[in-house]
């Protein structure tokens, strides 16, 4: 029975299939609510899986002079280790694996792996436009991990010192934390490191202003210029995925310990919550602005990201 | 117990007799094969009588001791040298011998084409047995001498290949820095001997337990840069580089892998055992100041670096901070945060020695396969060296902390001791140094093994089987320590751990009970080696989780392909401008980014910052000079300010 | 032996400044061979007792006579042979170095920089 | 910057290590240590009347056995760092090898030289008299200091270096020609392994007998202050004296020989 539980987690909820449909469904509410505010119809919210399918259906392209491998696993993987990503968040209430996962800095490295995915795979194709779009996905990455990682220990450290007398990484302490002293992002301490998050979350994922790396009309998409078919759908899965992963991260961090006493409306209300968070983060933000060059990119991010998430560390402390 | 208490100095005598055994007969250069072969086995046997302590010392506790021509101590006396072996020496022993063991099987390919081979085997072996003769010794002088064979030895070989003009230079300043160091080592060693009147390291550590006078102050603050030397700690980490990527690759695995292991064993010996300053929250920020000082130069320094190896120099700089930051956290009152860095700090140092040696391997099999480290001069790699390329994505993710490798579990105890510590900042610069250690990582991974093949390289082969075996060897140590870091923990780090805080033991062991306790007046507490995670990783079952969802998609992809259409990967047609990369019309050979341009951008932001870095190293002896006794008239400062 | 120790210290110091301020490989090695020098001095002064003699036991020793501390002494021993071999490897060195660069200025050889 | 630097660290260094002179000269002579102790057991226990050489050989036999090493790899750096490198081919070394293994009777060589000598240089008379009076002086008192190591001042190593100071005076007295034809380098080096080694297997007597590495078992033979007495010590200075002299005498030619290519150069 354990094991039909566990293997429901991986494969059913909150694993593979929920975790690609609704990264999918996310996206599409994103592309429809930026279409509505342009003052455009858009596409449907089913789109992107018709995208998808579309793409698993072409033909796949290997250049002469890539690794061949290597260009067809990093994808694999990268998409896998996201997916295992959203075992590790809780939902309202709900701990996958009775608890045990659910550690912040475990979080964290999951999250450099697709980036590294990324990586791996551009540089495998060989092209020189890959190239440029690893270095510029590196120093985005580069910039974007100051605020987070400052972010994070911040919320940690205002967490533990409540609940235990010492800082921790659980996200199963700071959900604890917030049920009883109400949500993280009404709490004075922790709001600068929530606007920092929400600043994060558009260059995990990579989208509009700091989508530097994928920019299509400079660097032909970077690391994705040579992939094509299955494999590039692979990437724009995992993009989905990943915009799944971080709104619930959010939510888990900063919106947590929200109980209606029954589990279904739970996990609604925390899907709402993640629709909203990538409504405000990455929709607004991406109708709004253009695209930074990757310099600018780095002195955003390493100047009013990182002021607020610091604030919010020395909040916590006092 | 006899057998056992004669262990240890025949796992250092071994290397030393095969050393001069190649020597006498050396003039013979038919007997190059009995020359490795002496060189294999003397690291075999060296290796395999460590193994046979391992039960006694790492399992049971004990404490081995042996007393060099019988002078057991008379009046309470140490007249005479005495060994000492306990579980944090056997610890940092099993580490030297074992890559040394596998150093020495690479070598036989790797060195196949040089001459003067047979010096190179004793220098080897000398190597070898003077950094076990080091780590097992309880004498302060005896340490000093061992110390000088090593540093003697590894300067040799750095200067091996003696046709390369940056060998020399190498050479010549790490004598001048590396002599420096142990003459400062010496002072401290002569001041102590001055104030105590032994040089037995655990009758020292009794008679000046919290006893501090000018005279051992200036002592510690001597050998504590002069330790520093030999652990690479800014700003006395120039020569690493150097010597580092100017040695033959089977002898820079060794100084960069296991002999920065021995400036750390002496430095922790310093401070956990000789001049006992746990629970001194100086000496704690200190230490915790120098360890992230050295782990952000490091980084700054190989984000920049054009050569493989240098990089890969400069990345060892770096790493060693975090070791320093470790152990520092370890000197903390609080016994539970203490254990918890003590043991993260030596879970780094084992791992540090499995991917550091292995990216030297791979360093080591690029040199040999293209005759250059130069990362601007490669690419493309990977077509040529399949296997040479996974090991270095293995080694890659290793040293840049990716879940479920080694290095992960742990940067992960560190994070959390010095978090836990209230050291917030030094946790938020450890993660982002990580970050920076995955950039140049990538960077490595990108110029040398992927890009575009240039046209000279097109008749790359493989390395050989006995390489490969020996870096597959060290990649699956990478994977298993990062897969089961509870076995690793139980049976290898808290045994180390809880030794390093047994001073009362040590002390015991050498003299007769109770002595210890005679000398101190109250008895040291030593912490207890459980420790609270504050989340919760199980590698293993994260690895299931990995395998399982990759089962799930791909048949769950299937199914749904099949819905689509047949999808075929057509890998066979290599030909047509189809499979061409897209390069914007430029013809491919002028196209590639060489490895130089990757982070151009970053470096130009921030040239302040990396031309000052630069500025630095300016490769001028006498500043290097400068910067060591700076360092050391900043630490005699600050200890005499604190203690 | 105050004046010893003040001295030995000072003769280290002098070889730290040499290897600091000379440009010259070779007196850069003078300089490691004066911090060795003062160190053998500081070292055998440490043993010194006022009024000691060696520590030989001669039949004709006189009545009262003590010796200094031989420890100390057997250490400068092996101090002094260190001492002549780091000398010995970076004279090699430096007859390499003037082979391949032409030249022993520190400013010159550092082709290994940044 | 620099500057400053480097006279701030100076002059810091310099006030702490005089207050640490001052303190140190007050301290109680170290003598009451372990030294005590050891000069107590010298004469029953090692059976050598000099305490230094006791402690040298015996007490810290095993520094000694490591102070060889060093020298050992410091000859071996040496010739390493000073070898032609080069991929699979013949070193330097190895030609010398091969020249003195040419089939002559040493009667002959010695003519050869002669008359080279006389053909070729023209050595300074005072310094050539002044070696032959001096070559054999120093090569019977490097003996003497070997041999008596254990009774008066010296011992292996001194003594050694006094004998190997033959090359040097070899050398200034009759050029680089003779000294490559009387010393053989390589052989000279595998003498210096076998000194350690025969070092090693003196401290190794101690495991055969059942007791610790370099336990000094024969120390009851002879009695003390008599020219063969203090067991192992007596051998071990032997076996260091051999190792030293081969040792400096090989690093003494290998680097006379890059003298003598630079001025063919």
């Amino acid at each position: 029975m354990e094991t039909l539980k566990s293997l429901f987690y991986i494969l059913i909820f909150p694993g593979l299939l929920f975790s690609i449909c609704f990264g999918l469904i996310l996206s599409g509410i994103d592309r429809k609510m930026v279409a509505r505010m342009q003052r455009r119809i858009g596409p449907p919210i089913m789109q992107p899986f018709y995208d998808i399918l579309k793409l698993a259906g072409k033909e796949n392209l290997i250049p002469r002079v890539a690794a061949k491998k290597t260009f067809i696993l990093a994808p694999l993987i990268g998409l896998i280790s996201v997916i295992t990503i959203s075992l590790f968040i809780p939902f309202y209430g709900i701990y996958f694996f009775s608890g045990q996962f659910g550690d912040i800095i475990v979080i964290l490295y999951l999250l450099t792996i697709p980036a590294v995915a990324l990586i791996i795979g551009g540089a495998a194709s060989g092209s020189p436009y890959a190239s440029i779009g690893i270095s510029r996905e590196m120093v985005t990455m580069l910039s974007y991990e100051v605020p987070l990682v400052i972010i994070v220990l911040a919320v940690g450290a205002k967490a533990g010192i409540a609940i235990s007398g010492n800082v921790t990484f659980s996200l199963k302490v700071i959900e604890d934390y917030q049920k009883l002293y109400g949500v993280n992002l009404a709490n004075l301490a922790t709001l600068p490191a929530a606007l920092a998050f929400l600043f994060v979350i558009p260059a995990e994922v990579g989208t509009v202003p700091f989508d530097v790396a994928e920019a299509e009309t400079e660097i032909c998409e970077g690391p994705l210029v040579e992939y094509s078919g299955f494999y590039l759908g692979i990437y724009k899965l995992t993009q989905a995925v990943k915009m799944f992963i971080m709104g619930n991260l959010f939510v888990s961090l900063f919106l947590g310990g929200i109980n209606f006493g029954n589990t279904i409306l739970n996990v609604l209300f925390n899907i709402l919550l993640i629709i909203l968070v990538i409504v405000v983060s990455v929709s607004f933000v991406r109708s709004v602005v253009g695209r930074i060059r990757i310099e600018q990119t780095l002195k955003f991010f390493w100047t009013i990201p990182t002021v607020l998430a610091v604030i919010s560390l020395i909040l916590a402390y006092i | 117990m006899n057998y056992v208490s004669s262990l240890p100095i025949i796992a250092i005598i071994t290397p030393f007799i095969g050393a001069f055994l190649i020597g006498a007969i050396s003039s013979n250069k038919k007997l190059l094969p009995a020359m490795k072969g002496i060189a294999i086995v003397s690291s075999l046997v060296s290796l395999v009588s460590l193994l046979f302590l391992t039960k006694p010392i790492l399992l049971e506790g004990k404490v081995a001791t042996y007393w060099l021509g019988n002078w057991m101590p008379q009046e309470q006396m140490a007249i005479g040298i005495g060994l000492e072996v306990d579980s944090f020496g056997l610890f940092t022993g099993l580490i030297i011998t074992f890559s040394s063991f596998l150093s020495s099987i690479y070598s036989v390919t790797y060195m196949k084409e040089d001459n003067a081979l047979d010096k190179y085997y004793t220098l080897f072996l000398l190597l070898l047995g003077s950094m076990i003769g080091f780590v097992l010794t309880g004498d302060l002088f005896n340490m000093y001498v061992m110390l000088e064979i090593m540093t003697f030895a590894a300067i040799s070989l750095t200067a091996f290949r003696n046709n390369i003009y940056k060998s020399l230079e190498a050479g010549f300043k790490y004598i001048v820095i590396g002599s420096l160091g142990s003459t400062l080592i010496l002072l401290g060693t002569v001041l102590i001997y001055a104030q105590t009147a032994t040089l037995n390291m655990a009758q020292i550590s009794a008679l000046i337990h919290n006893n501090y006078t000018p005279v051992t102050i200036l002592a510690l603050a001597f050998m504590m840069a002069g330790y520093g030397v030999k652990a690479f700690l800014v700003p006395c980490h120039t020569w690493p580089p150097d010597a580092h990527m100017s040695a033959p690759s089977s002898v820079s695995m060794l100084l960069s892998g296991v002999m920065s292991k021995t400036g750390i064993y002496g430095f922790v010996r310093l401070l956990y055992m000789i001049f006992f300053s746990v629970g001194m929250a100086k000496m704690e920020l200190l230490i915790i100041l120098w360890g992230t000082l050295t782990m952000i130069v490091g980084a700054s320094m190989a984000i920049i670096q054009t050569d493989f190896k240098r990089l890969l120099a400069f990345s060892s700089v770096s790493q060693i901070g975090y070791i320093i930051v470790a152990f520092g956290v370890g000197l903390s009152s609080k016994s539970s945060i203490g254990v918890l860095g003590t043991l993260g700090g030596l879970y780094h140092m084992i791992n540090h020695a499995s991917f550091k040696c292995l990216l030297f391997m791979c360093a080591g099999a690029v040199l040999h396969a293209t005759g250059t480290t130069d990362i601007t001069k490669l690419g493309g790699l990977s077509k040529k060296m399949p296997y040479t390329t996974i090991l270095f994505l293995i080694a890659a993710f290793s040293i840049s902390g990716l879940p479920p490798f080694n290095g992960f579990v742990s940067k992960w105890m560190i994070y959390q001791a010095t978090y836990e510590a209230g050291y917030a900042p030094v946790t938020i610069i450890a993660l982002i140094v990580s970050v920076f250690t995955l950039a140049y990582m990538m960077k490595l991974a990108q110029s040398v093994f992927f890009g575009e093949l240039p046209k000279k390289l097109e008749e790359v082969k493989e390395v050989p089987l006995t390489m490969s075996i020996t870096m597959g060897v060290f990649a699956l140590a990478c994977l298993v320590e990062g897969l089961f870091p509870k076995i690793i923990s139980k049976y290898l780090l808290e045994p180390a751990a809880y030794s390093i805080y047994n001073l009362h033991n040590y002390i015991d062991v050498m003299f007769t009970k109770g002595f210890a306790e005679k000398m101190f007046k109250n008895k040291i507490p030593i912490p207890n080696m459980t420790y609270e995670m504050a989340g919760y990783w199980r590698p293993e079952a994260w690895f299931v989780l990995f395998i399982v969802i990759l089962i799930g998609f791909i048949i769950g992809v299937g199914i749904s392909l099949n819905f689509v259409k047949k999808n075929n990967i057509d890998t066979t047609c290599n030909f047509g401008d189809k499979y061409g990369v897209f390069t914007g019309g430029e013809k491919e050979e002028f196209a590639p980014i060489a490895g130089g341009d990757l982070f151009w951008g970053l470096r130009h932001n921030l040239k302040g910052y990396f031309g000052f870095l630069e500025k630095a190293h300016s490769g001028v002896v006498n500043d290097y000079v400068t910067w060591v006794i700076s360092c050391t008239a900043v630490l005699s400062i600050y200890l005499f300010a604190v203690l | 032996m105050l004046i010893n120790y003040i001295g030995a210290f000072i003769v280290m110091i002098l070889g730290l400044y040499i290897m600091m301020s000379k440009k010259n490989l070779i007196k850069i090695v003078i300089g490691m061979s004066l911090v060795d020098s003062g160190l053998n001095l500081l070292l055998v002064s440490v043993g010194f007792r006022p009024g000691g003699t060696a520590p030989i036991f001669i039949t004709d020793l006189k009545p009262g006579a003590f010796f200094v501390d031989p420890v100390p002494q057997a250490l400068t021993l092996t101090s002094i042979v260190i001492g002549a071999c780091v000398s010995a490897l970076a004279l090699s060195l430096i007859i390499k170095i003037q082979e391949k660069y032409g030249t022993i200025d520190a400013d010159k050889v550092r082709r290994l920089r940044g | 910057m620099k500057k400053f630097l480097a006279w701030f660290s100076l002059s810091i260094l310099l006030a702490f290590s005089v207050y640490v002179s001052f303190v140190m000269a007050a301290l109680p002579s170290t003598y009451n240590g372990i030294s005590n102790i050891i000069v107590k057991n010298t004469i029953e226990r090692t059976g050598a009347i000099n305490a230094v050489t006791a402690i040298v050989f015996d007490f810290r036999g095993y520094d000694t056995l490591g102070e060889s090493f060093v020298l050992f790899t410091a000859v071996s750096g040496s010739a390493v760092i000073l070898r032609n490198y080069k991929k699979n081919s013949v070193t330097p070394l190895e030609k010398d090898l091969k020249n003195s293994q040419k089939n002559k009777s040493n009667l002959e060589i010695i003519k050869e030289i002669d008359k080279k000598r006389d053909s070729i240089i023209e050595r300074d008379s005072i310094i050539v008299s002044t070696a032959n009076l001096v070559l054999p002086i120093s090569l019977s008192l490097g003996a003497y200091v070997i041999l008596h190591g254990h009774l008066s001042p010296g011992g292996g190593f001194q003594g050694g270096v006094l004998i190997a100071g033959a090359v040097a005076i070899v050398f200034l007295a009759y050029g680089m020609d003779r000294v490559s034809k009387v010393f053989n380098a390589e052989r000279i080096k595998v003498y210096e392994s076998v000194g350690a080694l025969s070092f090693l297997l003196l401290g190794t007597l101690g495991v055969v007998y059942g007791y610790n590495f370099f336990k000094n078992v024969i120390y009851n033979q002879g009695k003390p202050g008599m020219l063969y007495s203090s067991g192992t010590i007596f051998w071990m200075n032997f076996a260091v004296g051999y190792k030293v002299l081969a040792g400096i005498g090989f690093l003494l030619i290998t680097m006379i020989g890059t003298l003598n290519a630079e001025e063919k150069e």
